[in-house]
């Protein structure tokens, strides 16, 4: 019985693969579907169904159409690995966007990606880790590694006056980056830290937590978790219990989540770091509009922006590269990536395909950052300042 | 107690001494004293509740006195636990059978021999021959246990898959396994049929006249009791009633007192 | 120290009192199921989200405040407990434990995936916003939820008390628990008393998802997050106990809170990270020391 | 179809599925012979991982270790590790009956995983560990170290399978059976049940060790999810269930088929359109858990039932043994 089932799946696969058409494209994705990570998952896909549909509106991938192959990495090493075996191996994808998590973004780039040869741009892992690795040109990212964030994040609250400060993040591999660099600028600067604590997810009461992190009287706390984790709950029991009024988060916590479990009266001295565009740049207005016309909701949903960018400079190295050629990807991500070169952004797919096929030099300057990889594949990016403002953020103020 | 004068201390195999087994407020075994004598079968008879398998428990070490001594000859054996009286030789069957379901039946009284070489899991694994000797030994006592038994021919089968009556079987052929000073039997005959009732018998007598084997039996069946047994325990209530052959029980106003409340019948007529 | 006692009992005891009720009212349902079923449910959290979803469905079908949807949600709950136990648990009744245990593990990742499947994964809430709370004598603090999780819980404690001690059915149910094999000699009917453990559990569940709910958001792994420490919270107040169960419920809320207080020093005694740790070390020690738990609860 | 690419991922299916087939022979070496509900597998993958991982690994500031030593020793010093701590949990809860050790265990390894989390200067916390090497790196570049590490994996599964076989076709083995089955009888025949169950534990948990340090080499990473009791914990049960507990060549081929299953369903569920390319993820673990209650409602004993070793001396006797 088990091996007739073996039989099928051996079947469907060879069916499944005869399918799809010869000259269509595939694009790998590593999502973090089912697991911990589960409540950002649905609108980062949809992001990324975008950036396909937008290629594929606007003339299409190469000589064929764009088709997304999702793999399921779970938020963990072990699902990571094995589904992006199944990407570069069973569907022998040229390029792949993803993880979200770093940690497994890491292991699938340590295990399967970088031996296979296989570029991967993930659109939100910020583990340090990332930068030393000796990923020989072929892992990259879209935001800037959490050393930065902390940094600037540390620059953005001294400006507002606030001096003294309780931080509390949530123990994983984004709220300990985040949070430990953040400590060390804070205090550099001149700050006062008076509790520096971590926390666990998942858990429904944190109040005894935050009746401690509330001694000695800080200013504001500093949340850095996500809203649809542990980040929400901590500010409504902050308020509830009457210990802060005022909140400082990333961008896990910049989440209309924490709007829709709080309230925006509540934040309205609140404020919030996240990876941005550059001032001038109207590509994360279009993007969001156009995505909030496709799918009702969602657009600023964090990690959104990067997810989009992800997709869709994958699909431009394709394209740039003529072919889905794994070797040609990373010239061909460098080049469609960095300036110098014809501007385009987020849509402008039509307007991309033509510029290269006019041989000319493209730079894509995306919704969630300009994107020029250093060279570890890091970007340095720009941190928005960002405040509540009815239903949803508003960005106030640039860093870089 | 014509018995116990019988005898010199050298042949009791096993001394109870003023045994107290306590559950909460409840006295199950109530300073209880006597011997079991080598070489003989002895029955330890008594209505439900007397306390029997309570002391059948105590003496192979299953649960711990309340209070009391429990001599195996010379040797005091109170806090010893079950597996090392084993050891010393001291068998037991259970009311209900405790077969080892998914062995075989050879494999059941393989375990039960003396392989204490091949218990080492670092010989198991790398100093095998270090055991064969021993495994070879076990495996011809296995097998004439067998014989003896008439079960060979369901020595491939799993132990979980025979009736009860072999199961009983079994479990008395475990305990012959290691040379055995004294074999508890705890209602060896209940629940199974005649033919194979007195089978049992016939072996239980045979290894007691023809090897030696003491026994010390618990059974409600007196004329069972009666054809194995030349010495009679009777239990009431946590207590010992008396003791005799078991003519001398049968007729005795106690026993039938305790059995029947009261009414003038003869015991196990 | 007014304050200081204020503090106390206003951030760190009734918090850890309204934590403890949710654990409380999930603990007596494994407590039950174990105690009359003879199996750890590992399926019994998701029992818990499937009550708050279903709770959820009827507050935006019908407006009504989710305490008053509530039957909704048990209904939903007791409905989805009866169909697996039907169709998953009944098949293997009469083999090891170890057989219904995985099985209950499948359950609970089909109820999740079910979920994620009609819900979404996003997180829900029932109430916007954030609930101010009730200031007494300016000194007691306290959320008008949690008083609600408290006057839950204590209702329940006495209709499952009143339900065990004076009906037919929960006589049943407590002798099955305490007994099988004499509660079969008795002739009882062993069905019904399987249905009605399914009923109360499932119940009791779907409240404290909604309870949770309530106090946090509602979300595919509401209930599975929570399984460990009622675990531990059954263990701890004695298997098939559930007044016990109850109170092993509260003492695990409890001590997670209290556990980072800053007993001693200015420091939390303990690390928060270790929050939860406390719970299971809890267990694990009683489970070495007193497997009975604290009411002698029945030992397999 | 791309030939050299199916040829990598039966390669990866086949390392993944060596590593659970070590964790499926460590659980029925505890269940399947000593009947000792662990329920907490993944707390001894952890520790394993986690000393070979640290022991192997290039110096580095943000945790212990990174000694640089080579895979082998990480691999038996897991063994150890993983071996110690089973011995210490054995010591404090092996008398506990079947679902309340499951319990303490599960409690267990979750103090485990928080243990892990939380100690950054040991581990690095939720950042975890990079730069763990495979053996015989410098050999091979690639995704031909694939190729590689696959036979040191499936050599370890047949020490591994070999050990298990050994144990189970010894009086060593059919004791601990024995004491599965009736803990008294085994007491009665002179066992010391304890002491059986105690060994029994600690050479599951230094297996399961194993199978972590061999996870830690081949992602070259290694962060505190590896502890996901989803993945390690209940798979693996499956697995045995599956395959068929007590059989050590079930226990294997459970580990395969159920991999299969897991790990294919995947490539189907990528085939539907893109509406569904995130229900996909959940109908797959809808299917899991259906197919988990149909393989223990048919195949309860599973596939390659518990069959007894035979005797080595029955050949020169009689032919009746089958």
């Amino acid at each position: 019985m088990r091996k007739s089932v073996v039989m099928v799946a051996v079947a469907g696969l060879l069916a499944g693969t005869a399918m799809a058409q010869a000259a269509d494209t595939k694009i790998g994705a590593l999502m973090d579907v089912t697991g911990p990570l589960a409540s950002f998952i649905p609108p980062l896909m949809n992001a990324a169904n975008f950036a396909i549909k937008n290629v594929n509106d606007g003339g299409g991938l190469l000589d064929g159409k764009a088709v997304l192959v999702v793999g399921d990495s779970q938020a963990a090493s072990q699902p990571a690995v094995d589904a992006a075996t199944k990407l570069v191996n069973v569907e022998n994808v040229p390029i792949i966007m993803g993880a979200l998590a770093s940690g497994s973004t890491i292991a699938a780039a340590t295990a399967v990606t970088i031996p296979a040869g296989v570029v991967q741009i993930s659109p939100t892992a910020t583990s340090p880790a990332m930068t030393e690795m000796n990923d020989g040109d072929h892992l990259y990212r879209l935001v800037p590694s959490d050393n930065y964030q902390g940094d600037v994040l540390a620059k953005i609250v001294l400006a507002e006056g606030i001096k003294k400060v309780a931080i509390t993040y949530v123990n994983n591999d984004y709220g300990v980056g985040i949070a430990n660099t953040f400590n060390a600028a804070f205090k550099k600067a001149g700050g006062e830290v008076t509790a520096f604590e971590k926390h666990e997810d998942k858990k429904n009461s944190y109040r005894s937590e935050i009746a401690t992190l509330a001694k000695s009287s800080p200013e504001a706390l500093v949340v850095i978790a996500y809203a649809s984790g542990s980040g929400s709950k901590i500010v409504k029991q902050a308020i509830e219990g009457g210990f802060f009024s005022r909140f400082i988060g990333t961008d896990g916590l910049r989440d209309d989540q924490l709007i829709k479990e709080v309230g925006a009266d509540a934040l309205k001295d609140s404020f919030f770091s996240a990876p941005t565009s550059p001032d001038k740049n109207d590509a994360s207005a279009k993007l969001h509009e156009a995505f909030n016309a496709e799918y009702k909701e969602g657009a600023d949903k964090p990690f959104v922006d990067q997810t989009y960018d992800a997709t869709f400079l994958a699909a431009l190295a394709v394209e740039k590269a003529g072919s889905a050629d794994k070797t040609k990807m990373i010239q061909a991500l460098r080049e469609v990536a960095s300036a110098p070169g014809e501007v385009v952004g987020p849509l402008d797919w039509a307007k991309a395909k033509e510029l290269i096929k006019a041989g000319k030099d493209i730079n894509y300057e995306g919704a969630g950052g300009s994107y020029e990889f250093d060279a570890n594949g890091d970007v340095t990016g720009y941190i928005g300042k960002f405040i509540v403002d009815g239903d949803t953020y508003k960005q106030i103020e640039i860093f870089q | 107690m014509s018995g116990a004068l019988r005898i010199s201390i050298r042949r009791l195999v096993i001394t109870l001494e003023n045994i107290i087994m306590r559950f909460g407020g409840l006295s199950a075994v109530d300073d209880v004293s006597f011997a079991i004598n080598k070489g003989e079968i002895t029955g330890l008879i008594g209505p439900n509740g007397a306390g029997k398998t309570t002391l059948f428990n105590i003496i192979a070490g299953r649960i711990f006195p309340t209070s009391g001594r429990v001599l195996l000859e010379d040797e005091d054996i109170t806090s010893l636990p079950p597996h090392e009286r084993s050891r010393k030789g001291l068998a037991r069957t259970f009311q209900i059978p405790h077969e080892f379901g998914a062995l075989t039946v050879l494999e059941n009284l393989m375990v039960a021999g003396d392989t204490s070489r091949g218990e080492s899991a670092f010989n198991a694994v790398l100093r095998r021959s270090l055991f064969q000797r021993e495994e070879r030994a076990v495996y011809e006592r296995a097998c004439d246990t067998l014989d003896f038994l008439e079960l060979a021919h369901v020595r491939a089968e799993k132990a979980g898959n025979l009736s009860g009556g072999q199961k009983k079987l079994l479990e008395l052929g475990r305990t012959l396994m290691r040379e055995p000073r004294l074999i508890l039997l705890d209602e060896i005959g209940a629940g199974i049929n005649r033919t194979l009732l007195g089978k049992i018998a016939e072996k239980i007598k045979r290894l007691n006249a023809e090897r030696g084997y003491t026994f010390c039996l618990i059974e409600h069946d007196l004329d069972y009791v009666s054809r194995l047994c030349g010495d009679v325990i009777v239990m009431a209530q946590g207590k010992v009633l008396t003791r005799g052959t078991i003519d001398q029980v049968r007729h005795d106003e106690r026993v039938i007192e305790a059995y029947f409340g009261g009414g003038k019948y003869e015991v196990g007529a | 120290m007014e304050s200081l006692m204020m503090e106390f009992i206003n951030f760190y005891l009734i918090p850890g009192l309204a934590l403890g009720s949710v654990y409380a009212l999930g603990a007596i349902g494994i407590s039950m199921i174990f105690g009359i079923l003879r199996f750890a449910h590992f399926a019994h959290g998701d029992v818990m989200t499937l009550g708050a979803y279903g709770t959820l469905t009827a507050v935006w079908m019908s407006g009504l405040h989710p305490l008053l949807a509530l039957p909704a949600g048990i209904a939903f709950a007791i409905l989805a407990a009866l169909a697996v136990d039907k169709v998953f648990y009944k098949p293997l009744r009469d083999l090891p434990t170890i057989y219904t245990v995985i099985a209950s593990f499948g359950v609970a990742l089909i109820f999740r995936s079910l979920v994620q499947l009609i819900w979404g994964t996003q997180n829900e809430v029932f109430i916007r916003g954030v609930q101010k709370p009730i200031v007494l004598f300016d000194l007691i603090r306290v959320s008008v939820l949690h008083l609600e999780s408290i006057a839950v819980i204590v209702l329940a404690a006495i209709a499952l008390h009143y339900f065990l001690t004076r009906t037919r059915t929960g006589r049943s149910m407590r002798a099955v628990s305490d007994n099988p094999e004499l509660a079969r000699v008795a002739g009882l009917d062993t069905e019904k008393v399987v249905r009605s453990t399914w009923i109360i559990g499932a119940s009791l569940a779907a409240i404290a998802g909604v309870l949770s709910g309530l106090d946090t958001n509602i979300h595919p792994n509401l209930g599975w997050n929570l399984i460990l420490p009622m675990f531990a919270a059954a263990i701890l107040g004695g298997i098939g106990k559930p007044m016990g169960a109850l109170l092993g419920g509260m003492v695990i809320g409890l001590i997670e809170e209290l556990s980072s207080y800053t007993w001693f020093t200015d420091e939390p005694l303990i690390n928060p990270g270790y929050k939860t740790a406390t719970a299971f070390l809890i267990m694990v020690i009683l489970l070495i020391f007193r497997p009975q738990g604290l009411l002698k609860g029945r030992l397999f | 179809m791309d030939p050299v690419g199916l040829f990598f991922y039966l390669v990866a299916f086949l390392i993944f599925g060596g590593i659970y087939a070590i964790l499926c022979l460590a659980l029925n070496v505890q269940w399947g012979y000593g009947g000792l509900f662990n329920a907490g597998i993944a707390g001894f993958f952890a520790v394993g991982a986690y000393t070979s991982a640290l022991l192997t690994a290039a110096p580095a500031q943000t945790h212990l270790g990174g000694y640089e030593l080579p895979v082998p020793v990480g691999i038996l010093a897991a063994a150890v590790t993983a071996g110690l701590t089973g011995w210490a949990v054995a010591k404090i809860c092996i008398r506990l009956k079947s679902d309340y050790l499951a319990m303490a265990s599960i409690g267990i390894a979750e103090i485990l995983r928080m243990v892990i989390v939380n100690e950054d200067w040991l581990t690095n916390g939720s950042l975890g560990i990079t730069n763990i090497p495979r053996p015989f790196d410098g050999f091979v570049q690639g995704r031909a170290a694939d190729i590689l590490f696959l036979l040191v994996v499936w050599a370890v599964v047949i020490i591994v399978y070999l050990i298990c076989n050994r144990l189970y076709d010894s009086p060593w083995g059919r004791t601990l059976r024995a004491v599965r089955d009736n803990e008294d009888a085994a007491r009665a025949v002179g066992k010391d049940v304890d002491a059986f169950r105690l060994q029994t534990f600690v050479i599951g948990a230094a297996l399961m060790g194993v199978a972590g340090a061999l996870s830690a080499h081949y992602f070259r990473f290694l962060s505190p999810e590896a502890t996901e009791p989803l993945l390690i914990t209940f798979l693996v049960w499956v697995m045995l269930m599956a395959g068929g507990s007590g059989n050590n060549k079930g226990a294997i081929v459970g580990a395969l088929s159920v991999w299969a299953i897991w790990s294919m369903t995947e490539i189907f569920a990528n085939r539907l359109p893109a509406e569904f390319a995130t229900r996909s993820s959940y109908i797959r673990m809808l299917l899991i858990g259906l197919l988990l209650q149909f393989v223990l409602q048919r195949y309860r004993s599973g596939l390659l039932p518990e069959r007894s070793p035979g005797n080595a001396f029955d050949k020169d006797t009689d032919k009746t043994n089958g």
